[in-house]
């Protein structure tokens, strides 16, 4: 089975900002990839791209079979995307959300029911408004909701950020499961300890470049710059 | 591409050198000026005054300028439409530079076709404005294209910039025979016949001074467009310059945080292989 | 005498309007060809497609 | 394995059950944060107070004025109610979740339209009821008032579901919708005021005529949403 995720000196621009400027990276399947980096090295337009949601101007970039550079759209409903924002309704309950975001998504309304109740959201969260929900238990509503997706590749940013203790060890939990069940996950985080225990490989990102190839795989050749003196 | 020959030809052909003019604008800049003068003597001079019926007398040389400003606005918009259509069709850069330009000179001839449109009012009925179904439809599609202008300014990104706002520009220009349409019938049924009588009995030179500002109008609006869209190309151009700029330097401080991040790293790796 | 003032009025009308047109549209014209130096000064030539 | 990938998804059904997935959520946060009947309605009731204090309440305008109040009144309350509806969807990257959703765009478009529509109608009822009392006006000619509600609010939520995407998710939406919105909906304005002017005064057919270009304005804008939604959508 070929890669999951392929890029080649894939660039991605947010505005004129080139959050992406050169990325290598190849993600086998059942793999759990973790990206570490500085702050606004660009792991979240990594994540975003793989889902789909960033355009790759410049390099190739397959997720899933899916050529981004041509049509980025035909891979959004195959994967599952936990960002900082959790694309929650802030006046619907915790209920009515994943059960709306799973109909949504085409997954069955049982799977919406069992993911709640897998991240313990049954109870007597079930019917609060998200609007008064901690970050953590938004965190786990918006987990809920992937989990209920059964994506076959998962795009975690920062999962473990505002989760409690068994909060994150639910994560490490869910990520081992769904590779398990022959998903792939490739998350970025900042909690490394905890990060390289779970993940079979660790790939860094910096100045929005990554060099994160399988052994035996090849880098196409570094894109040289222009070397035109930029004008001042 | 040779560089422009600048000291080639009479005076008036030495094009500034940064400039957007070129060999062609210059050749329309002057057939424009020439059009002007002879528009000026045509319609201020030779012209008679209207002595049909209800005269306007010398007020029909505001006609000469308002309708043929009123018709270049229309042109420009439809421009406007085209250019959008082909950007979202072929997504080039170009179309969308064209779209743009021709929207900001399709306000500044709107804008004049408002303010004749005003003078001519206040002559024949005393108030600076009359709700006259092509004034009115013209201030709705002055507000709407304003709108288009603000709209473009509101979004940073090129692409995302360009694309919605061709979806905009076609989108306006559907509007705009609606408008004209509802607001025609509008006024049919509360202004009875005054309208109808205003267009003065228009023949002989008075009916070729129009002409000629129809043409002279169109004239105008190309050599505008011309340099217009040369300056949004080339601000674009700019623009994506300053991208080459940034992903050099976007790839300089990846080698600096890679060095940085392998030299933290290598201790943690060690601690790995210990447990 | 009210025909003159008529008539005078009348050129005071036709003569806003024109000195109006000219302002609007040099004023613009100017406008356009001034930004066009100054981005164009920033731009090395073989980037301008139209000289 | 419960968490088999999910190979077997439901199959992409029809655009009009997206419609209606969309349309009940908003009717469901509408439930739960009464937006539209706590402040929407109240607002549009305001305003046509405020036309009572501009007119001087003798009668005889605010009567004959009716209908342009009306309509003047609902124009506004619109843009309240789209701001409202677009702001649910850019709040706290539902965007991208709109996007990631297996959701056809022509849906969602039509499902915020429906939502937009159906809360217009409850202000317009409302502003009928109150243009009735405040105004001492006695509407007739209840199939062309109908009629004529009905066409202009499709044309109202259309174009306002569409101009709403097309602003969503800029910093500056909120001054800039009323300018992009308003000179298109001015024929709605116009055709909506003659069609209850004639409704009002019992009058001959003329009504329906403009109950007609209400009518091509709705579905003209129905179309052109459905295809123009998805790349707002994607640029949004």
């Amino acid at each position: 089975m070929d890669a999951v995720v392929r890029f080649r000196a894939a660039v991605c621009l947010l505005g004129r900002f080139p959050a992406l400027a050169g990325v290598d990276l190849d993600v086998a399947p059942g793999e759990i990839v973790l990206l570490q980096g500085p702050n606004g090295a660009g792991k979240t337009t990594l994540l975003r791209a793989c889902a789909g949601l960033v355009p790759v101007t410049e390099g190739e970039a397959t997720v899933l079979g899916v050529d981004l550079v041509a049509d980025r759209r035909p891979v959004r409903p195959l994967v599952g995307v936990l960002g900082h924002r959790t694309g929650l309704y802030d006046d619907l309950s915790v209920a009515e959300n994943v059960r709306f975001w799973s109909r949504a998504g085409r997954s069955r309304v049982a799977d919406a029911d069992a993911a709640l109740a897998r991240l313990g959201l049954d109870g007597r969260l079930a019917d609060v408004p998200v609007a008064m929900l901690s970050a953590g238990q938004r965190r786990r509503t918006a987990l809920a909701i992937l989990v209920a997706r059964r994506p076959r590749l998962w795009l975690l940013d920062e999962p473990h950020a505002a989760l409690d203790q068994d909060g994150r060890d639910l994560v490490d939990r869910l990520m081992t499961d769904a590779v398990g069940a022959g998903a792939t996950v490739l998350f970025a985080s900042h909690e490394l300890d905890r990060a390289r225990a779970v993940a079979h490989r660790t790939v860094t990102v910096a100045g929005g470049t990554v060099s994160g190839l399988l052994d035996g795989a090849v880098a196409a050749p570094a894109a040289e710059p222009a070397g035109e003196v930029p004008v001042a | 591409m040779t560089t422009p020959s600048n000291d080639s030809g009479a005076g008036l052909l030495r094009l500034h050198p940064d400039g957007t003019a070129s060999r062609g604008s210059r050749i329309l800049g002057i057939v424009v000026l020439v059009g002007s003068v002879l528009f000026l003597y045509v319609a201020l001079v030779a012209s008679k005054p209207d002595e049909s019926l209800d005269a306007m007398g010398q007020l029909v040389r505001i006609m000469y300028v308002h309708v043929p400003a009123a018709i270049a606005c229309y042109l420009a918009f439809f421009v406007t439409a085209v250019a959008s259509a082909m950007y979202l069709w072929k997504r080039t850069t170009g179309w969308d530079a064209l779209a743009a330009s021709s929207a900001e000179i399709g306000v500044v001839f709107t804008a004049l076709t408002l303010l004749t449109g005003s003078i001519w009012g206040h002559t024949t009925w005393g108030t600076w404005w009359e709700w006259d179904p092509r004034l009115t439809s013209t201030a709705l599609m002055f507000v709407l294209y304003i709108g288009y202008l603000a709209l473009r300014r509101a979004i940073i990104d090129p692409v995302s910039r360009a694309k919605q706002s061709a979806i905009l520009g076609i989108i306006a220009f559907a509007n705009v025979p609606i408008v004209h349409y509802s607001v025609d019938w509008w006024r049919s049924l509360h202004q009875t016949a005054t309208v109808a009588s205003l267009d003065p009995q228009i023949d002989g030179l008075r009916l070729f001074a129009l002409f000629l500002g129809m043409i002279l109008a169109m004239l105008l609006y190309a050599w505008l467009l011309l340099h217009r869209f040369r300056l949004e190309f080339a601000s674009q151009a700019l623009e994506a310059k300053g991208l080459d700029y940034a992903l050099q330097e976007r790839r300089a401080e990846g080698r600096a945080d890679a060095a940085e991040v392998a030299a933290t790293a290598a201790p943690a790796l060690d601690a790995e292989e210990v447990r | 005498m009210g025909t003159v003032l008529a008539a005078t009025s009348a050129w005071t009308y036709v003569g806003v309007t024109y000195g109006a047109t000219v302002v609007l549209i040099g004023g613009y014209a100017a406008s356009i060809v001034h930004r066009g130096r100054k981005v164009g000064r920033q731009l090395p030539p073989e980037e301008r497609k139209w000289s | 394995m419960p968490d088999a990938p999910a190979s077997d998804l439901l199959p992409r059904e029809s655009i009009l059950r997206d419609a209606a997935l969309v349309m009940g959520k908003d009717l469901r946060i509408e439930r739960h944060s009464k937006v539209t009947l706590g402040q929407l309605l109240p607002f549009a009731l305001l305003v046509l107070i405020l036309f009572a204090f501009a007119l001087d309440p003798d009668r005889r305008i605010l009567e004959e004025a009716t209908p342009g109040l009306f309509w003047l009144a609902v124009l506004f309350s619109m843009l309240l109610a789209i701001q409202r509806a677009f702001s649910v969807e850019t709040a706290d990257g539902v965007i991208d979740a709109l996007r990631l959703s297996d959701l056809d765009p022509a849906g969602i478009f039509l499902g915020k339209a429906a939502g937009i529509g159906l809360h217009l109608l409850v202000l317009e009822a409302a502003l009928l009821v109150g243009v009735t009392v405040l105004y001492g006006t006695t509407p007739h000619g209840w199939l062309l008032l109908a009629a004529t509600m009905l066409t202009a609010t499709a044309g109202l939520a259309a174009a306002g579901s569409l101009y709403g995407v097309l602003a969503a998710g800029l910093r500056v939406r909120d001054t800039l919708l009323p300018i992009l919105m308003l000179p298109v909906v001015a024929p709605v304005l116009i055709a909506g005021t003659e069609a209850f002017t004639a409704a009002y005064e019992q009058s001959s057919g003329e009504g329906w005529r403009w109950c007609g270009l209400l009518a091509v304005f709705a579905a003209l804008y129905v179309v052109i949403g459905i295809f123009a939604f998805e790349p707002l959508l994607e640029e949004s």
